[in-house]
């Protein structure tokens, strides 16, 4: 049983480092943004297992989604600006 | 949006950034593993005092009362980004015109499951222990945020000043809160303890729909009410 | 290895890889990004060394809380900043340099541009 | 005992700018009305809790009652009340300026500038009064974003790019302290730094602890050569900006500083880690100072000014090696910090009064401005005469005080740093005075300035000087705390 634990332990630290380096390292950052979202996720995981049930609900909801959200729409803001930019 | 092509100077400057973050990686591994494997928090504090504050829920009985004036700051850090946000606004700017096939695609797709489950979760605490108000709010802030992609603007009664004084409202009771407290209990936010439950759950009650609300414009990114736009304008010009 | 140990010592990792990140990218807003993994770095650092004993301690937990909601006002702020200065200046990067030399500061416009 | 009284100053301190600033940021039709009384309220606030801790002594209040480690105590003593009384007059008078300031700026500055500004001053006093390092990170960060957005208000593209680097850089180093912080409650166990001074010996993480703490608070603070940000960010503000945060809100993260040095840490610090301190702030002098030399605008003169004037205060970290030069450079220190605030704060305002009647602050151009607009002038020299450590002014004491203590240290070689940091000092203010009193030439144009503005920087050039006369009544607040290491020594004596 602990064994299993161990390894699924394992097995999420080890997707946090991968996208944390892939969010660090993409070249595109929509998709930067996408999997940092994906990272918050896997941090409320992270927190359900280290027994912070208040962190896991506040992450998913405040780390992934707002800060997601606020990412996301600046990017989209962007973009629109530099299709005006282009235009004119 | 993609990064231009790496120069050398880039690359020994990486190098060096290199460094320095395993520098301070290992640096603080050495920490951790260095670090006694006895308890030294106040986990058992917090439990002998978990009775008389009011809530069964240690870490609300922390944030709202043990620690509760970290929290009074932490809704001001809220005001004071959205002030701040807001006083940066471009002049004309409006609610930016999302391009729908990226932004609100992703979002609803990645985010709307995961935001069912976390409500569902927070119904049920909620039934169990008292609980939860930043997480509330955000939850809140999150709906409401989806709205504003899908189009949803609100009301017209929604005055730009109701507005600000809503977004006030939560640091506002939480700082009344706390001065009340000085001529009942002679402590700043020391809550009379028989009633200790109904004062946390006021502050918190106000704090969540001021939080969301707060989180929303910040996504938004200008104000919502109505009346602000046209003061404005006749003020930069 | 304990299971505490395992996720400090991974908050050890996403700080150094944010850390990383804040001197190595140019690009303001994946700059941003960085910070906020930093940030999660050190709250699981901050949370798992305290679940050292039998059960969890929630003053660190109560701290993070605090502190997931600061870094967000802060990423909120600094998004805020990078849209006004894009408007401005259609740019999304800024190298963060060495003071450019004085002649330079005293122009009004130091005239270089767009670079994504 | 702390009476009630003493717990409504506390809270008020903190409470009533924030709950003012949210206040103006809901109702600006009554700006700048309800900014000024609050900020008056508030100066009048500080001088109570001055008084009181001069009178009475340190004290403590347990917020919520229950008391370090569960709960966050607000702690007042002599360190603490010279801060907030600093905060308290510099705060005020530049308030003042900028009423006279803003009423020629677009409205939407006027609109922002007292929320934000009140914000930041309530966040200040949160962190003077904090007694708890977690707490004084969640100040930290009030301040930080406080002072960012303030510094964007002048929304020009330099402003921008200032701030945006100022912003990213100080969360940064939040995040670091922030480490420290985890790192020290993870070991002690608590998180309230009168607590933690009971620490004795050093273990690595202590030590590694102390390291992140002191690392991401040197970047706030802007010591060499973590101080890149600071000159584009002040001098690209408006002028009421600059000066509070080049007189203010560095001496944030130096204020931590001292309290982690010479009380929570006060255990594990050293000499010799001092002296590295030393050596970072001499390399301040040295590079600021050149730099400000170099300096083609006015504003980024003054604010390479500051980058060389915060290499002084910590030279005092090594110069409290035991009795009595200890107790001199302690004094010296926070000496230091009042003096520079109220100088540099009133040079701030005199070169935003010249920028704002010239329209730019080309020093090669500025010849002449010592007759077009003497008071100003005046302001800003009798400032300079506090940098550049004159009798008598603030700055001549602060550095006196630090002169004997390494006299009496024996380490002679910081008396050859604050000398040479004088003389230093002398070129880069004369290069400007010398060139502002030759004749006027035929197109410089200058337009009126507002009465307020000009009498407000010449306010604080003469408290600057007055610091330097009534230093005897400034030091004994000083004196109403010592740091513990300083405690120590004198009992073992």
């Amino acid at each position: 049983m602990s064994i299993i634990v161990r390894l699924f332990d394992l097995l999420l630290v080890g997707g946090l480092l991968w996208l944390c380096w892939q969010v660090v390292s993409a070249r595109e950052l929509f998709r930067s943004i996408v999997l940092f979202i994906v990272f918050g996720l896997l941090m409320a995981i992270c927190w359900a297992r280290l027994q912070a049930p208040d962190l896991a609900l506040a992450e998913a909801a405040i780390g992934a989604g707002i800060t997601g959200a606020l990412f996301l729409s600046t990017l989209g803001a962007i973009r629109q600006r530099d299709k005006e930019l282009s235009n004119e | 949006m993609n990064e231009p092509a790496a120069t050398n100077l880039d690359r020994s400057a990486r190098f060096l950034a290199g460094i320095g973050a395993a520098f301070l990686g290992l640096g603080l591994v050495w920490a951790i593993l260095a670090l006694p494997q006895v308890e030294v928090g106040l986990g058992e504090t917090v439990r002998r005092n978990l009775g008389v504050s009011g809530v069964s829920n240690p870490v609300t009985a922390v944030l709202l009362n043990f620690r509760g004036y970290d929290t009074m700051l932490e809704v001001g850090v809220l005001v004071l980004a959205l002030i701040g946000s807001q006083a940066l606004r471009g002049t004309g700017e409006t609610l930016p015109e999302v391009d729908r096939d990226i932004v609100l695609d992703s979002v609803v797709r990645v985010l709307t499951p995961p935001l069912i489950i976390v409500a569902a979760y927070m119904l049920w605490i909620g039934g169990t222990e008292p609980g939860g108000a930043f997480q509330a709010g955000a939850i809140l802030a999150a709906g409401a945020v989806i709205l504003l992609l899908a189009g949803l603007r609100p009301p017209r009664l929604w005055h730009w000043m109701i507005e600000r004084l809503a977004v006030i409202a939560g640091f506002l009771v939480f700082a009344l809160a706390a001065l009340a407290c000085i001529p009942l209990t002679d402590h700043l936010l020391g809550y009379p303890q028989s009633s200790a439950k109904y004062w946390i759950l006021a502050v918190e009650g106000v704090s969540a729909l001021s939080i969301a609300l707060i989180l929303t414009l910040l996504f938004a990114g200008h104000p919502l009410g109505r009346g602000m736009e046209r003061d404005q304008d006749e003020g930069d010009r | 290895m304990t299971t505490a140990q395992l996720f400090a010592i991974a908050g050890a990792g996403i700080v150094a890889i944010g850390f990383y990140a804040q001197l190595a990218r140019h690009n303001l807003i994946r700059k941003i990004l960085g910070l906020n993994l930093m940030g999660s770095g050190v709250f699981l650092i901050l949370v798992s060394l305290a679940g050292r004993g039998e059960t969890p301690d929630s003053v660190p937990q109560a701290m993070v809380l605090t502190g997931l909601v600061v870094s967000v006002s802060a990423t909120a702020l600094a998004l805020a900043l990078v849209r006004r200065l894009h408007r401005e200046s259609g740019r999304l990067d800024w190298v963060m340099p060495t003071p450019p030399p004085p002649e330079l500061m005293s122009e009004d416009e130091e005239s270089d541009d767009d670079s994504h | 005992m702390t009476t009630a009284i003493d717990v409504w100053i506390l809270a008020g301190l903190v409470i009533l700018p924030l709950a003012g600033a949210c206040m103006v940021y809901a109702l600006p039709r009554l700006n700048p009305g309800l900014g000024l009384i609050t900020v008056v309220a508030l100066a009048c606030l500080s001088a109570l809790l001055v008084i009181r801790v001069a009178i009475v002594g340190p004290y403590r209040h347990a917020v919520g009652s229950w008391g370090a480690p569960l709960g966050i105590d607000l702690h007042a003593d002599g360190l603490s009340a010279v801060m907030i009384g600093m905060t308290g007059v510099v705060g005020l008078i530049i308030s003042i300026y900028a009423v006279a300031y803003l009423r020629h700026t677009p409205r939407r500055a006027q609109e922002f500038f007292w929320p934000l500004w009140l914000f930041l001053w309530g966040s200040l006093n949160a962190l003077f009064l904090s007694g708890d390092i977690f707490n004084m990170y969640v100040a930290l960060e009030l301040i930080g974003l406080g002072a960012v957005a303030l510094a964007a208000l002048g929304g020009s593209r330099e402003a921008l790019v200032a701030a945006i680097r100022y912003l990213l850089i100080a969360l940064a180093a939040s995040l670091i302290y922030l480490l420290g912080v985890a790192l020290t409650y993870s070991r002690h166990g608590t998180v309230d730094w009168l607590l933690l001074s009971d620490i004795t010996g050093s273990d690595p993480v202590t030590r590694i602890a102390l390291a992140l703490l002191m690392g991401g608070l040197l970047v706030k603070s802007a010591i060499w050569p973590l101080h890149v940000w600071l000159p584009p960010a002040h001098a690209n503000a408006p002028a009421p900006v600059s000066a509070a945060l080049s007189a203010l809100v560095v001496k944030a993260g130096i204020y931590i500083m001292l309290r982690l040095w010479f009380w929570a840490f006060a255990g594990v610090t050293t000499v010799e880690l001092g002296t590295v301190l030393a050596v970072l702030g001499t390399a301040a002098i040295l590079w600021g100072s050149l730099m400000a030399l170099r300096q083609a605008r006015l504003k980024l003169l003054v604010a390479y000014s500051t980058v060389a004037q915060l290499g002084y205060i910590m030279l005092a970290f090594a110069l409290t090696v035991g009795p009595p030069a200890s107790r001199l450079a302690w004094e010296g220190g926070v000496y230091f910090i009042v003096a520079h605030a109220c100088a540099k704060a009133a040079m701030f305002l005199a070169a935003g009064t010249i920028l704002y009647s010239v329209g730019h602050d080309r020093i090669r151009d500025l010849a002449g401005i010592g007759q077009r607009l003497p008071m100003t002038f005046f302001a800003f020299a009798l400032g300079g005469v506090s940098i550049m450590g004159l009798p008598p002014s603030g700055g001549f004491v602060a550095k006196w005080l630090l002169l004997n203590a390494a006299l009496t240290s024996g380490q002679w070689w910081w008396m050859v740093v604050l000398v040479v940091g004088g003389l230093l000092s002398a070129a880069y203010l004369f290069r400007f005075g010398n060139r502002a009193m030759l004749r006027p030439k035929a197109d410089l144009r200058t337009k009126p300035v507002p009465r307020l503005m000009e009498y407000s920087a010449l306010a604080l050039a003469c408290l600057a000087l007055l610091l330097g006369i009534f230093a005897d009544q400034t030091l004994d607040l000083i004196d109403r705390v010592r740091p513990v290491t300083i405690t120590l020594w004198e009992i073992a004596r």
